[in-house]
């Protein structure tokens, strides 16, 4: 990876988490009935725990 | 020989069933509406404000049970990994990449993530719905897995640290007992539910220390889960016999 | 229908051990074991279980509104379901054991080997 | 007992016994053809059993079951695949099995009208009907380039 | 009447659990044990025990036959092996 494609590698990595993230957040809150601050802040962990599988999942998967 | 043991099994067989349909007959009536101990501990679920009695019985009324439970499972996980290591006479053969169609590959890819966040879901509502730490845990270890199914072996390992696992499903354990000793300091008794405020009923806050079982039992199942699987697929996958012996 | 559920439950018993008994092979007689330890679920619900009434799960029912069925049954047999697939997975890896010591995993070859 | 538990009743029935007969006998293609159209007769059941006893807590079995029923056969498609003949023409019984998914789906989403929930049982019809397509697909020779792996 | 359902989930809970131990084979077996771990879910969902039905569904539908298939490969990879070396 050269200096100048790193920048680019980053946001693109960036902004597939985000969305995966984004994507799983919402899945969250379709399969809760009750939302309050504490359920938000354990449904985004586990989003970004779930983007973060999903990334690596991606990765190794096209590794060759 | 082979006859003599049908027919000692026939003989045992119907000795069985004559007893087990005489006890049958003998039970309450199915759909009876007698249940002492299911009416206690629904009450004293409710006492407790915790929505899902199941949750209640095994985390709070009987959870030195769950911590038997716990036990068998690590002990069951230890036994495999001792049984499924690598022999003297074994060698580690590296099979080549799989290729698979690549519906199958994206279909893996997609639904990893969302297995594994259903899991947590499953896990982090278990005494309000229905589900709990274990259910959850085989499920989001189960997803993981997908990774193998829609790819190969290689690209599992390459996602999955086992000794990240191994020490996950040790840490589970210890919370529980943590917890469950925590009880003892503040003064009560081992595993006793009322070290903390038991919050507002049909919230995820709810129950005291019963979602914090919850979630150490379903780190323990995921991780036993992941670390034995991987133990059969290196067996069935990679390892084979020294040649020559 | 008073013992319907009981008598299935025994069935299943019986058959799961007619197989554990009559099996060839071992990985077989594992699922046979599976398929006794499937009658204690059968029994154990029909025990707890009572007409017209729900699970007692109340994150969508207001409590006290419907009867509800016997939850210590349903946690017993939670732990059951976990037990069993500890119990299959362990045996699996003895299985696995055998095949590698003794080279088969018929249990009649197994008697003959150590005779 | 209303008109949805008896529509479950009748869709183990005739389903549930049709897909035990393909499970146990017949040669392995059509046992596992059997195995996938399992997930697709009991997960519809289970909601209508949901919508039947009034419990929107018990959608959650069949979410579990849409996701998992496809790995289960994905399983027995990957470690068969040495044994397994080329898959036969099911085309048919995979397509008539979705449009079984898809309108007990449709008819709980209309008993249930908008909300959260609807989007649950439309993602868990998706994912069903999803697995459903892709799990026949591998067993239709999804995994003809797997070698000992 | 409303015992149908229960009834029809217990008969096929029996029939399967009859299937399972007449499969010689394990890997037939394992096939007929998926479905019957899927019967058993519906059967526990019947008798009102959502969780243990998550808990059977979770452990019969893709973990336990992951295991036996796993076995089976295992001790068929022995054999065959065994067959080229001698």
């Amino acid at each position: 990876m050269t200096r100048r494609t790193a920048p680019r590698a980053f946001l693109l990595a960036a902004g597939e988490l985000l969305a995966w993230w984004a994507g799983l957040a919402l899945l969250w809150l379709v399969l809760i009935t009750t939302v309050d601050t504490l359920e938000r802040i354990v449904g985004a962990s586990c989003a970004a725990a779930g983007a973060l599988a999903a990334r690596a999942g991606r990765r190794a998967v096209t590794w060759r | 020989m082979n006859r003599l043991r049908l027919g000692l099994l026939a003989v045992g067989g119907a000795g069985l069933a004559a007893l087990l349909v005489a006890a049958c007959l003998d039970l309450p009536d199915f759909g009876g509406s007698r249940h002492p101990y299911g009416d206690r501990a629904v009450r004293a679920s409710l006492a407790r404000h915790i929505a899902n009695t199941i949750a209640s019985v095994n985390f709070d009324q009987r959870a030195y049970d769950t911590l038997g439970e716990m036990s068998i499972l690590f002990a069951a996980v230890l036994g495999c990994v001792v049984l499924l290591r690598e022999a003297r006479d074994e060698r580690r053969a590296r099979p080549e990449p799989a290729e698979v169609v690549r519906p199958v590959r994206r279909y893996a890819l997609l639904v990893l993530p969302v297995a594994l966040l259903t899991g947590l879901y499953v896990i982090a509502h278990g005494q309000l719905s229905p589900g709990g730490g274990f259910q959850g845990g085989v499920v989001a270890a189960t997803g993981l897995h997908l990774l193998y199914l829609g790819a190969d072996h290689g690209a599992l390992e390459r996602v999955r640290p086992l000794g990240f696992f191994e020490t996950a499903d040790s840490l589970g354990v210890c919370a529980y007992l943590v917890l469950g000793a925590a009880g003892v300091l503040a003064g009560t008794a081992f595993l006793a539910n009322t070290l903390l405020p038991y919050g507002t009923f049909d919230t995820l806050s709810s129950g005291g220390t019963v979602p914090l079982l919850n979630a150490a039992v379903g780190m323990e199942v995921a991780s036993a889960v992941v670390v034995l699987l991987a133990h059969f697929l290196d067996q069935a996958v990679e390892i084979e016999e020294e040649p020559g012996r | 229908m008073h013992v319907l559920p009981y008598l299935v439950a025994a069935y299943v018993f019986l058959t799961g051990c007619y197989g554990l008994a009559a099996s060839r092979n071992l990985i077989h007689a594992v699922g046979c074991l599976a398929v006794c330890q499937c009658a204690t679920y059968v029994l154990l619900l029909a025990v707890g279980y009572r007409d017209g009434a729900t699970a007692p799960v109340f994150s969508d029912v207001k409590p006290g509104s419907r009867p509800v069925v016997d939850p210590v049954v349903q946690a017993l047999t939670l732990t059951d379901i976990v037990v069993g697939a500890t119990v299959t997975a362990l045996l699996l890896a003895l299985v696995l054991q055998i095949a590698k010591r003794h080279g088969t995993i018929d249990p009649d070859e197994l008697r003959e080997l150590r005779g | 007992m209303n008109g949805w538990i008896l529509a479950a009743t009748v869709e183990l029935g005739g389903g549930g016994a049709a897909a035990l007969w393909g499970v146990a006998t017949g040669p392995p293609a059509r046992r596992l053809t059997a195995q996938n159209l399992t997930t697709s007769v009991v997960c519809p059941a289970l909601l209508l059993l949901a919508q039947g006893y009034a419990r929107p807590a018990y959608v959650d079995l069949a979410l579990l079951l849409a996701l998992l029923g496809p790995v289960g056969t994905l399983v027995f498609a990957r470690l068969l695949s040495g044994e397994q003949v080329s898959g036969p023409n099911v085309r048919g019984a995979t397509w008539t099995a979705a449009g079984l998914d898809a309108a007990v789906v449709v008819a709980v989403c209309a008993a249930v009208g908008p909300g959260r929930s609807m989007v649950k049982l439309l993602l868990i019809g998706t994912l069903l009907i999803g697995g459903n397509i892709i799990a026949s697909r591998a067993l239709a020779g999804g995994f003809r380039g797997v070698g000992g792996g | 009447m409303s015992d149908a359902v229960t009834v029809v989930a217990l008969l096929l809970v029996a029939a399967s659990a009859t299937a399972a131990v007449a499969q010689r084979d394990p890997a037939r077996q394992a096939l007929v044990l998926s479905f019957l771990g899927m019967v058993l879910a519906v059967l526990f969902t019947v008798l009102q025990a959502p969780d243990v039905g998550l808990s059977q569904l979770a452990v019969g539908s893709a973990l336990t036959p992951l295991l036996i298939m796993l076995s089976v490969r295992k001790v068929r990879r022995r054999g065959r092996t065994k067959e080229e070396r001698t």
